[in-house]
Parts: C-alpha cells; structure tokens; sequence
C-alpha cells in the first residue's frame, strides 16, 4: 500500500485544499454532511459521486500515457458499456450484464490496443476511430433513444450505498486499489515506465513492450466500460448520445494535474485520481457558486492554469520549498 | 607554439553548480590561453561536462565569473554563448537526426536571400566543410540515417565553422576512428594557430598527450590542478584524476590455444540478413572473448543485434548449448540468457527518467517475467551491489540515470546485464567514454567473468583494448566476416591488414 | 525530400479513394463537389495549416476550435452592434488572437507546462470569452460580407472557386514555403526533433514557441473569420470539436505527433480526404446519425490503413534491391 | 415521379431529436418520398456541406432543421439558384433570409417557456414560491428563447422568483447533477417550489435528484418541462411530475404536404407552419399518452 502513497504529489493535495476553501467560501454549508436514507448526503459526497466517472477513466488513462499514448475514446466506450448494460438490464441478472458491458470494453481496448501496438498507429489517431464510431455503436443499440431500464440489481450500482458509501465511490475505491495492487504489485509498473520512458531501450532489455501497450489500452477499454455502467446507472438509463461526452478530456487533464507527464514514463495512480477529484470539486464548486453558466469555462480555465502554475518545475512555488526543505532533511 | 605566454582568453574563477545535494563543480577556476589547446581531464563525473555547460550558459551558475579577454560575459543560454564567441560540441551528440546533415550545418544560420534559405548554397557549403573532414557524404539526407561518427563529425565540423574565439569540444573522438581522429586533430592544430581557444575532454590519453599543450584536472568537482602537458608525467596525471595509485590492470590474455577444449556456449551457422550483414560463422564460447574489429560502418553492431536477437535473421541457425534454436526478438535472447549493450546509450540504452536502481533491474525483471516482481528490497540489494562492485558515482541508487555523467550512464547499462547472470554477453563499445580508472576496471571486469564462465563478444574501436582481451578477434569488412585472429595472431598490425586488405576500401562512408 | 514520401503515399490515398467514390457517385467527379470540397474545408484548411507548425515542433494546440469561435462573435459583434469598420474588426480580431496565441506558448516555455494542457485552458478561455460576448448567433449584413461571399471564380462545370478557398489556397501555399524555405521553418523542426538539442545548437527556443503558437492561433483568428465569411454570422458553439479534426487531418496528411515531421501539403491533403469522406456520407444520404459516425470511423480506418500499407510497400522494394546488391 | 427530398438534420443529441427523423422517416415512406437524411452531428459546417451535396444531386426539395439561427444566407442562395425550395423545419432561421426559403414548420420556443411560465404561475398562485431553473446548452438559441418566454411569463408576478439557474446541457446526467447541487445550495431543498427546466430530459434527472435527497418532486416541488417526451409522462403517471410543453416530432407531416402541393399546384403555403405548444399536466391521463409515444422513436 505504501507503493501507492504520492512521494510528491504536495502541489496537487494543496490545490485540492485551496479549491476546496473556495467553495466552502462560495457555499458555507460544503463541508455539512447527513445520513439520509442510509446514506450520507452532502456536497463532499457529491463530488466524490460525481467525480467516480472521470476517476476511473483516468485510473486506465495514467497507464495507457504511461507508456506515451493517449485514449480519446474512453468516452464512446463509457456509451456503449452503458447502451449495453441498459439494454440487457432488465431482462439479465447483474453478473450477465457486466460481463457483457465490461467485455465489450475490454474489446474496445484490445481494437485500441492492435492498432497502437501491432499495426502502429499513432495513439491520438488510432483512438480518435474509435472515438467517433464508437459513439456511433452506442446509438446503434440504443436507435438513438434513451434506454431506460429499472432492475434493482444494476440501479443499486449508481444509486445504493455501502455503510454509507455510494457505491460508485466504492467501486472506484476498489478499482484504485485493485489497479494499484495488480501495477505495484507485479512487474507491470517498473515495466509500463520503462515502456513509456524509453520503448526501444525497453525492447532491448526483454521487455514486451507492445504487450505491455496491448494491456493498458485493454485496461483502459475495461475501467472505460465500468465507468459507462455507472454512469447508465445513476440516471437509470443509457444516454448514447451524451453519456461520456468530452470525458476524455476531462480524464487526460486529471492524469495531467496528477503529474504524470504526456510524455510518458512515471505515473502516479493516485494522483490522477486527486486530479479527478480536483475537477470535480472545482465543477462542484461553479454549479453550487450560483454564477450564471456563462462564466464555467472562464472559471475552469483559470482553475486548470492555476494548479498547474502551482506544479510548474519552473516556478519556485510552494513545491519548490518544500522539496528544497525535504531535501535538506535528507 | 608560441614561448610567450598568450594573453588569457576564457578566464573562469570559481565557478560552484550544484544540483539539489549533490555538489557539482565547487569553486573551479580554469584559464584558457588562445591559440591554446587545453584537455580538460577526469574520472566520469568527476563535472567537466558541467563545468562547460556552467561557462556557456546552458546551466545557470551557482556562483563565479567568466571573462572573454578580460571582459566579463555572463552567457544565459547557448545562443548568448554563441555570440560571446564560444561554440561548443557538447558531450552527448545534440544534432537534429530529422534534420538534413546541411541544415544540421547551418541550423540559424543558413545563407539567406530575401528571407529565404538557399538550399543549393547551404548544400554546397556543407559539402565543402564535411569535405575538410575527409566525409564526402549526401548532405541533403536526414542525419539519423548515418552513424553516429558521421553525426560527431557533423557536429564538430558546424562548431569550428562558427569560427568563434573559443571551441569547446567535449569528447569528441569517443566514437571516431583513428582516421577520424587524425582529421579532427589536424584541423584543431590548424584553429590553434590561428589564435582559437580549444578545450579538449577526452579519457584517451595517448590522444591527450598527442594534441593538447596544457591540462586541467578535475575531481569530484574541484579543480585538481593546471599544467604543461609536456611537463607531466603520465603516471602523474593517472594520479592527479584518481586521487590515488593505479593498479596495473593491462593484464595479458588467458594461456592461449585451449579455447578449442572450452564449450561452445552459442553458435552461428550461415547466419545473416539480407541488405544487413552477409551471412557468417561465429562461434562463443563460455569463458571467452570474442573481438569484433572493423570500421566504422563495417557491421559489427548490425552482427551484434542478430546475434541478440534484436533484428531477425533471414537465414541461418541459431544454436545455444548445442540447442538449435529461434532468436526472433531480444525477448528470446534475453530468455536464452543473453545479453546486449548497445553503443547508442542514450536511445537504446537507459532510460533517462527511471533511478538508477530500476535500470539495473530492468532486464533481470524482464526475464523473470510480470509475475514473479522483485521485492524492493532485492532490488536494493542488487542495485546496491551493482553501484558499489562498479563504482557508480554519485552512489545513489535511487538517482535518475539520465542526471547521471555518460560514463555512469554506461557503467548502469552494463549493470542491468550482469544483474541478469547471462550465459553470453555482447558489449558494443563498453568502454566509450569511460575514464581511464573505469576503463581498465571495466577491462579487469571483462576477464573476470570470462574466467567465471560468461562468453563475451565485445565491439570495440580501442584496436589496443580488443588486442588486450580477446582471445579470438573477427574482423569485420563491408558488412562481412572477412577474417578470424587467434592465439598469437592478434596484434594491432594483423587486424589493420586484415581490415585494409581490401586497401580500396578506407575511404569510409559511414552511412548507415 | 524529407516530407516528400508520406505526402506522395497520402496523395495517392486520397485519389484512389476519390476515384473509388466517383464509381459509386459519378456526380462527385464534378468541378462542383471539387469547388465545395475546397470551399466547405476553407477554414479547416487554414487552422490545418497552423496546426502543422504546431505539431511538428512538438507541440499541439487544442484552442483553435475556440479561438474561432470568439473570432465570429468578436467580428460580429464588432461590425453589427460596435459599428466597427470590418477592416478595422479583422485587424483588431488578428491582433487579438496573435497575442492570445502568443501568450499560451509564452507559459508553456516559460513555466515548462505541457502544450496540451495549456492549449486546453486556453479552449475553455477562449469559449468562456465568446460565451461572455454573447450567447446568441448574430448575424453580419455588412455590404463587404455579401461581396466576399458572392465572389467565385467560375470552373468549367459549373463549379466555384469561392473567395474563402483562395484565401485558405493561398495560406496554405504560404504555409508550405514558410515551412520549407525559410529558417523559421527550419527551426520549427529542429525543435520537434529534439529541443534540449535545437537550444543547444543556438536555437532560441523560447521566442521560437511563441511565435509558433501566435502563428497558429493568427490562423486561427483568419480561419475564424473565413468561417464568418461562410456562414455570415458570429456564433459563440461555433467551430466545437474543431480542434480534433484538425489534429486528424495533419495526421493523416502524414505529420509525426511526436513533431520533427511533416508537411504543409500533406496537412492539405489530409484536410481533403476528411472532406471527401463527409462529401460521401452526404451523397449517400441513407445513414442514420449512427451510421454516420459508424461509417466516419470505418472510412477514417480505411485511409489511415491504406496509407500504412502503402507506406510499408514503399518501404519494402528498397530492402530487397540492397539485398540484392550485398 | 417519386419525389427525393434531402433532409438536413442537426444530429441525434437528444430522444425528441431521434423521434423527430424516424417521424419523419415515417412521413416520406406514407407519401412514398424519398426522404435523403444528412446527419450533421450538430456541426454548422456539415450542414452547409450538406445541403450543397443536395444541390450537387439535384433534389426536388430540401428540409432543412438548422442548428442555430444565422449563417444560411448564401447556401440558400445557391439552393435557390439551383431553383430548389427549401422548408425549414424545427427551428426558424434569421430574419434577413426570410425570401431564401418556402416556408417554416416550426414551434415558437419562446412561446414553449410562456406556457411553462403560464402554468406555473396560475398553478402557484398567490403564494411565495422559489424557482430553480436547468437551462439548455449554453448558446443554444432553444435554451435562449425558453429561458426568455418563461421569464416573460413570471415577471407578471412578482410572487414568482427564479433563485438559481445553471445549464444542464439538455442532458439527464447533468440535470441530475445540477439538481443535486442546487438542493445543496438551497437548504437541503426544502426552500425550493418549482423546478422548471428547458427539456424533459433534464427534468427526469432532477426528479431522480430530487427523489434521492428525500424530496418528493411533484408533490412538494413542482415541476415544469418543455418536449413531451415518453419517460415525463411516466413521471406523471407516477405523480413525480406535474406538467410539460410539447414539441411535436412531427415537422416533417406538413412540410411534405406543403412541398407536394407546391409541386404539384404551384400552390405557395405561408411563411410559418407554426405547429402548436400543447401543455399537458397529470389531468392528461399521463399512462396513455406514454404508451402512444413510447414507439415513436424516442
Ligand atoms: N542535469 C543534472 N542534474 C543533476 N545532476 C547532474 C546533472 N548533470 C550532471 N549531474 C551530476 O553532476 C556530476 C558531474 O557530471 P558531469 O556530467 O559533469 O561529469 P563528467 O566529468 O562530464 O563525466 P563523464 O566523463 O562521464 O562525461 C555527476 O555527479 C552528475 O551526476
Ligand atoms: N536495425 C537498426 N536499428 C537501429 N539502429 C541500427 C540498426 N542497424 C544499425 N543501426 C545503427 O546504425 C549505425 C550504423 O551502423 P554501422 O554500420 O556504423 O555499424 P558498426 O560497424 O557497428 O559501426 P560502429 O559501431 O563503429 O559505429 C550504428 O550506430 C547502429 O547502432
Ligand atoms: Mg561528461
Ligand atoms: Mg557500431
């Protein structure tokens, strides 16, 4: 567990904090929490709530940069898992369902993945097919409509709770941990890195680099899928046309704010996931702000500068004294 | 040269650069006198490349003053070096491999009318300063398409070509032949008579004693001491960048002749590539060196990577331990307990952003495959083992391998491989760029593991080094195997005549 | 030279796949689709351009859908409610988006932050901007708007070649001579190749950063009035998603992500099979929303695996023949 | 002969967007046109590129459902050129391009919000009420003119307050996310009246907000939507929504028949085939009109 702590990491927890001042400043009651209905009702559950979509993409989006690419299609898959999940709820139990919509992620990543790794695409450009016809499947099976479903089992998923917990927040937990365990907890880690600093080096040291490409993107595909579940579930119904719309971006600026770098190389899973939390407690913040809906994106857009001015390598900030403080310790 | 001493040139007084703990350069002065050629000399990371990006600018100093002529100049970037008069081949080949060999010339400072590069100048003015060179090669092709003694000679020839004051080369006959060489230090002696300043770094020291009038030491970042060349002995100078005694290392050969009864560890039968290397024969064998010789360009890297299994082999068997078997990827040389350290460290090697630790256990991880991981504490326990049985500097495992000098870099790489006990192990150009201390530890290091059984087959330009432990040496002509040297046989003039049998043939271009 | 292989492979993508269109749809070879293909891809074509400097010195710039967008409002807004000569509006509207670019390359040099994600806050600013102008289409009647859009050279065939394809001709021949003949040019792919080199060789990177992301973001700025041209109105959802279609048409047009290569030309070619396979959508008429997409991907597929087949093939005669030679 | 129509649709963003072409679909097939659908994935640009490849084909007639209001004049020109009617659907286009096209089948969007405004006035009554209001996509002219007839209507009365309003982009997912942070935002919700949100879509979101936080919409808060679509009468039904404004999915009806008799007559039909706002509440029999709607294509 303690692979999976941040070593750095400084700038993106005092964001975190800063951000979320801000919003207890714009809403006093932010921080104010109830059990309502068994599960706990506040605006801190809503950002976790709300931010479990992105989180979990950018938790397969970390590795697949990890190793140099990007994944423009999380979005898409997040409709079609959804769109698949939706359409079969009601007529198959729950096991039946995810196995369908999380294959049909892990069958989205594999496409991916052969075009990256095998026929060596260029990422952006490989996913970006699946990006647009993807969202094109999805609409395929639901005929554009809206697929409402009602079965429990799979409501349960976006709306239950667990010992308080939204399940979503549960999953995402879960995945981080499960992802966290199968990347530090065998060679893929040290070998991803490896992949993504340097492949060619990589190749000639042993390493499967185009297996190890091939894995992320299937990862990628798969936490895309869960994702799109959830996302179907909370609204109990498949939303092809918007379900995961722009994501993928939102999933990538999440890695990003966590510092793992487009170029490559280290990553930090839990970081990405703060990053997710960042952009949601920021998009919390606007929503709740009561500012007309006109100023979002110019609040976004300084928000996003903003913490990354924080990260700047360049800029002897707060992280610039405490690494120099850490650094005379040691 | 001259009897009077010449006016200082470049005068830098205490110059300090650290980079987060680790002490870089502490207070180094060092004079430049023009007309002057000056090596600059020490252990790998001992800061000289440091201390010449600290004077042209590339790193902000810490502390001191540069003075050009007396006048101070405070460079901020390599463009504002530049124009103060200093040009500067730094250490790891800094061209644009996407960029034609002219543009590589002339980046920023192409012929220009009305706005507009002329192309046909800039080629012609190219060809001419390559041809100063002795290179007569297609300027308008990508530099990455030739080798990398194409692309060293590339650079030097654009820095004497911004006939600056200064001329600041930082080892830039590591990967050159002795042909090469001669050019360049012609060419130097040349600049030198016209009044040019020129810093030389090197870890040849017959080079150093051939070509420079004066040397400054440095060692773990502090100035050892300035002297005549002429006046100091090479013992002397060993001293003065070890900071102790060197052991003599130039170790003979094993008894010869009984290579027949050792066991063959692989085997090559009409082994090739189409276009590649033409197919040959090559048995190793456990517990000895083999040495491949030849020119720049002659396929001894391109015999290297099939042999590893890093490009595949159109024709031919493969047999390791009698075993015939299927070399398809470097992941099956690597199964079957090779080996390969390539020459082009930086882009094939390391992995600049990982520690030093996670390169070293990068092979041997692979090997073992995903599942089995290493505990962090074996890999601590390797690295460690690693940095200290190689002397690794700064010691510190868990360092970024790019932040580390090119000799360490190296050092790692070699690392990575013993880290995975293989049963063969093939080293192109191990000792490129790597101080003397280094090079006959590396040396000591190559006949030891010969002795425990490894087979090696090792690449290298050093004709005296692969003289000093090879007990079987190929030589390699055109892409081929034209030649095979054992026992008594190898000698420094066997291997030239067997390289220049074909005596047309020196006119080397080194396109790859 | 270098750029010329990939774009020679995408030339021949896209007349093959042009001619494969025109047996299904004869009406397709006509100067008519060929003067809308130019036309309708006009400020694609110009942003494309922008693009490619960007990409091949390593960098992207995700801004240009927005930046276009804030250039329509700003220009309508600025003729019809300001009473801003259009001249004036353009001038101002270029000015503004050059110092907008130049500001984004400015911090990613100076803070050392990733283009991406600093072209993707300048895409929200951009958009926030234009929504904070106004929220509603406006529509611009000044004289000058109807005469640019009118203006057509007739081709024989009853095609048009439209004020707004001459200009993006025009900027894209510039772009290419900018990228091939000049030093700026060169020192765009110096630092794709490697920037730590290009600084070392005495490139000034900084300065140059800026200049090509003003560059990118000026044509952005005349990519947006184009399209203000063509649709004659300002509209701040204008131009959405932009971004990615042009980053695919400099792709396929054979430019490395990586950066250090590609060309303008290839960029313009990318930029018409994009339209090409729009064009066919449309004349088939028979997809659904879905099918659309579906049949967008498959086609994009299909080029982009054609041209690495035909990329491999090129490859391949010139192993053999040095085989041969050995 | 047959008639070929080319038809250029925005893009299937929404449920009432994939009614509104298999509606039509089903319009062309009744009259035996062929009906050719360009999708445009919500682009301008693709529109226009659409419609010019309708010119190239020579159609008889173009429909056209613009995605915002400006920018048409010269397409249209050249459609007119090439002597080819166009008839708007859905959505009406800029004043100035009034003689570029045959006529316009469309809702008054601004009317839509009146109504909502309307009903939920008269509903309220005299009594303090707090209005939370989901706004369309930020720019969309729909969202725009909803947002101005619902305020029109409200400004009559000055018991009537919106106290907060955000975009929910026309989606479910962000309805529901708006909802829940404008329940925060307002004291746990219990000082909010009315929701009125500027599609249905939005508005099951935030009925499922509103249900997770304990509220009970339709009964302690009210709710008002524009569209009329399938799963808010299901809401209804259930008693967790109270009124909507619909939008017929059939424009394509009668603009055929406006274009056959124009082709076949020479017959011209008015400028603007306004098509009604129709308001339906709980007195509706909600279940009913869900099963009559639900094959529809939404
Ligand atoms: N960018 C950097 N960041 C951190 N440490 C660095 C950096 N560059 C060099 N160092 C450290 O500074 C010290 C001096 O390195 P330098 O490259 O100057 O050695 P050198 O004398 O040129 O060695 P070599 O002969 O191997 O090239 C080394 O310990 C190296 O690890
Ligand atoms: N398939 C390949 N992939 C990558 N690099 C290669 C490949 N083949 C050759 N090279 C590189 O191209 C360069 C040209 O090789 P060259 O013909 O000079 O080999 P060489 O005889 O080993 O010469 P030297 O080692 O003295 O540079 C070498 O630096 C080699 O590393
Ligand atoms: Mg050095
Ligand atoms: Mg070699």
């Amino acid at each position: 567990m303690t692979a999976l702590l941040p070593r750095r990491g400084l700038a993106q927890i005092l964001a975190l904090i800063v951000i979320l001042a801000v919003d207890r400043v714009v809403s006093p009651q932010f921080f104010d929490l109830r059990l309502q209905d068994g599960r706990l009702f506040g605006s801190l559950i809503d950002v976790l709530n709300r931010g479990t979509p992105v989180a979990l993409l950018s938790l397969g989006m970390v590795l697949v940069i990890a190793t140099r690419g990007i994944d423009l299609s999380v979005g898409a898959v997040m409709a079609i898992s959804g769109a698949i999940a939706a359409s079969l709820a009601d007529s198959h139990g729950l096991p039946v369902v995810l196995a369908a919509a999380l294959g049909a992620g892990l069958v989205c990543g594999l496409w991916n993945g052969f075009l990256v790794s095998v026929l060596g695409m260029q990422p952006i450009v490989a996913t970006l097919i699946l990006m647009v016809a993807g969202r094109g499947i999805a609409q395929l099976i639901t005929e554009g409509r809206i697929v409402t479903f009602s079965s429990p089992d799979l409501v349960w998923l976006g709306n239950g709770s667990i010992l308080g917990v939204p399940v979503p927040v549960a999953i995402a937990l879960g995945m981080l941990i499960l992802t966290g365990a199968v990347v530090r907890g065998s060679a893929l880690g040290l070998l991803i890195e490896a992949t993504g600093g340097n492949a060619r080096a990589s190749e000639l040291a042993g390493v499967g680099t185009r297996a190890m490409i091939l894995a992320v993107y299937v990862w990628c595909g798969v936490c895309a899928a869960l994702a799109g579940v959830i996302a179907a579930a909370d609204i109990m119904g498949a939303d092809a046309n918007n379900a995961g719309l722009w994501l993928e971006l939102d999933a990538i600026l999440a890695v990003v704010i966590g510092g793992t770098s487009l170029f490559g190389g280290r990553f930090s899973l839990v970081l990405a996931v703060l990053g997710a939390l960042i952009i949601q407690t920021m998009n919390t913040g606007i929503l709740l702000s009561g500012y007309p809906p006109e100023f979002n994106l110019l609040v976004k857009a300084v928000v996003v500068l903003a913490v990354l001015l924080l990260q700047s390598p360049k800029l002897s900030g707060f992280s610039g004294v405490v690494a120099r403080l850490r650094r005379a310790k040691a | 040269m001259e009897n009077s001493p010449a006016p200082s040139l470049l005068e830098a007084r205490g110059i300090s650069k650290s980079f987060g703990a680790v002490r870089a350069l502490q207070e180094v002065d060092f004079t430049l006198r023009a007309g002057e050629i000056h090596a600059l000399l020490g252990e790998n990371g001992a800061g000289k490349s440091t201390l010449i990006k600290a004077i042209t600018g590339v790193f902000p100093r810490d502390a001191g003053v540069i003075r050009i002529s007396g006048e101070e100049v405070a460079p901020r970037s390599a463009k504002a070096a530049l124009q103060a008069g200093i040009a500067t081949v730094y250490q790891e080949v800094n061209l644009l491999p996407n960029l034609s060999v002219a543009q590589n010339l002339f980046l920023d400072r192409q012929p220009m009318r009305l706005g507009i590069v002329r192309e046909a100048e800039m080629r012609r003015r190219a060809k001419a300063l390559l041809g100063g060179f002795g290179l007569d090669i297609d300027v308008s092709a990508p530099l990455g398409s030739y080798s990398v003694a194409v692309q060293h000679v590339t650079a030097i020839a654009r820095a004497v070509d911004l006939s600056a004051r200064v001329l600041i080369l930082d080892e830039p006959t590591a990967s050159l032949d002795r042909h090469e060489v001669e050019i360049l230090f012609d060419i130097m002696r040349q600049l030198a008579g016209r009044g040019i300043g020129i810093v030389f770094v090197s870890h040849f020291l017959d080079q150093v004693y051939e070509i420079s009038d004066c040397i400054t030491v440095l060692r773990n970042g502090r100035l050892v001491g300035q002297r005549e060349t002429a006046s100091l002995p090479r013992l002397e100078l060993i001293r003065m960048m070890l900071g102790r005694e060197l052991a003599e290392t130039t170790s003979v050969r094993a008894a010869t002749g009984e290579h027949q009864a050792r066991e063959v560890c692989a085997s090559f039968e009409g082994y090739g590539k189409a276009g590649y290397v033409a197919p040959f024969n090559l048995e190793l064998r456990h517990g000895e060196v083999v040495g491949l010789a030849g020119l720049l360009g002659s396929g001894r890297t391109e015999t290297a990577r099939l042999v590893f299994g890093a490009e595949r082999a159109d024709r031919g068997q493969a047999k390791v331990e009698g075993e015939p078997v299927r070399l398809l990827s470097p992941r099956d040389g690597v199964r079957h307990g090779f080996g390969y350290c390539p020459e082009e460290r930086k882009t094939d090697g390391i992995v600049a952003e990982l520690t030093v630790r996670e390169n070293i256990v990068l092979a041997l991880q692979a090997k073992r495959g995903l599942h089995r991981p290493l505990s962090r504490r074996e890999q601590d326990e390797i690295a460690s083992r690693y940095v200290k049985m190689l002397d690794i500097r700064p010691p510190d495992p868990e360092r970024p391998v790019g932040l580390l000098s090119g000799g360490n870099q190296q050092k790692v790489l070699l690392a990575r491989w013993l880290a995975t006990s293989p049963r063969l192990l093939v080293l192109d150009e191990p000792t490129r760029g790597i101080d003397v201390g280094a090079h006959a530890e590396i040396i000591r290091l190559i006949r030891e593991l010969c002795d425990d059984g490894l087979a090696l087959l090792v690449i290298s330009s050093e004709l005296d080094e692969i003289v000093t432990y090879s007990d079987r040496v190929v030589v390699l002509r055109d892409r081929a195997h034209v030649d095979e040297l054992t026992g008594e046989a190898i000698d420094i003039s066997n291997i030239l005549a067997a390289i220049a049998a074909d005596s047309a043939v020196v006119a080397h271009e080194g396109r790859a | 030279m270098k750029g010329l292989p990939p774009v020679l492979i995408t030339a021949i993508v896209l007349v093959l796949g042009f001619a494969l269109c025109a047996v299904q749809f004869p009406n397709i070879a006509s100067t008519r689709v060929v003067g809308n293909l130019l036309t309708d891809n006009a400020f694609l074509g110009i942003v494309a351009t922008g693009m490619t400097f960007v990409i091949i010195s390593g960098g992207i710039d995700l801004s240009v859908g927005s930046v276009i967008g804030f250039t329509t409002v700003f220009v309508a807004l600025a003729i019809e409610r300001w009473g801003v000569p259009p001249l004036v509006a353009f001038v101002a509207i270029l000015v503004l988006s050059a110092g907008f670019g130049a500001a984004m390359g400015a911090v990613i040099h100076v803070f050392d932050l990733p283009p991406f994600i600093v072209t993707l806050a300048g895409m929200f600013l951009a958009r926030g901007a234009s929504f904070l102008l106004s929220t509603e289409s406006v529509p611009i009647t000044a004289p000058i708007y109807s005469t640019v859009s009118d203006f057509a050279l007739r081709l024989p065939g009853g095609g048009r070649l439209t004020a707004i394809a001459i200009i993006m001709l025009a900027i894209v021949i510039g772009g290419a001579l900018l990228l091939t003949l000049t030093r700026f040019g060169a020192n765009v792919y110096a630092l794709g190749g490697n920037r730590v080199a290009a600084n070392l060789m005495g490139v000034a990177v900084g300065r140059m950063t800026v200049r090509i992301y003003m560059l990118s973001s000026l044509l952005a700025g005349i990519a947006g009035i184009v399209f203000s041209f063509y649709t004659s109105a300002g509209y701040s959802l204008s131009a959405v998603g932009v971004e990615l279609d042009t980053i695919a048409a400099v792709v396929i047009g054979g430019t490395l992500l990586t950066g250090g290569q590609g060309s303008v030309i290839g960029t313009f070619l990318g930029v018409l099979i994009q339209g090409l396979i729009q064009t066919y959508i449309n004349f088939d008429g028979t997809l659904s929303s879905w099918w659309t997409k579906i049949a967008t991907g498959v086609l994009l597929f299909a080029f982009i695996a054609l041209q690495q087949a035909l990329v491999a093939l090129a490859r391949r005669p010139v192993a053999k023949s040095a085989g041969a030679a050995s | 002969g047959q008639l070929t129509i080319g038809f250029s649709q925005i893009g299937s963003e929404s449920g009432w967007r994939a009614a509104e072409t298999s509606v039509s679909k089903q319009e062309a097939a009744k009259r035996q046109v062929n009906l050719k659908i360009a999708d445009a994935q919500q682009k301008q640009e693709n529109q226009i590129k659409a419609i010019r490849s309708f010119i190239a084909q020579n159609v008889d007639a173009i429909f056209l459902a613009p995605v915002v209001s400006t920018g048409w004049d010269s397409v249209l020109k050249e459609a007119k050129e090439a002597k080819i009617p166009v008839v708007l659907l859905d959505r009406d286009i800029d004043p100035s391009g009034k003689e570029l096209y045959l006529t316009a089948v469309t809702s008054d969007s601004v009317h839509e919000g009146e109504v909502a405004g309307d009903w939920l006035a008269k509903t309220v009554g005299a009594k303090a009420c707090n209005i939370v209001e989901l706004q369309g996509t930020v720019g969309a002219s729909v969202a725009a003119n909803r947002k101005k007839g619902f305020d029109t209507a409200i400004a009559k009365h000055s018991n009537l307050k919106v106290v907060r309003s955000q975009t929910g982009d026309f989606t479910r997912a962000k309805g529901k996310e708006v909802m829940e942070s404008f329940i925060k935002a307002e004291g746990g919700g219990k000082s909010i009246c009315a929701v009125y949100a500027h599609n249905d879509d939005m508005m099951v979101g935030a009925i499922q907000a509103m249900k997770e936080a304990g509220l009970k919409p339709g009964k302690e808060i009210l709710t008002v939507s524009i569209d009329a679509v399938p799963d808010i009468f299901k809401a209804m039904a259930a008693g967790e929504a109270n009124a909507t404004v619909e939008l017929t999915p059939n424009m394509a009806g009668p603009a055929l028949d406006a274009i056959a008799a124009f082709k076949d007559k020479g017959t011209v039909p008015p400028k603007w085939i306004q098509t009604e706002s129709k308001l339906y509440t709980a007195a509706d029999d909600p279940q009913k009109i869900y099963d009559s709607k639900k094959g529809l294509g939404y």
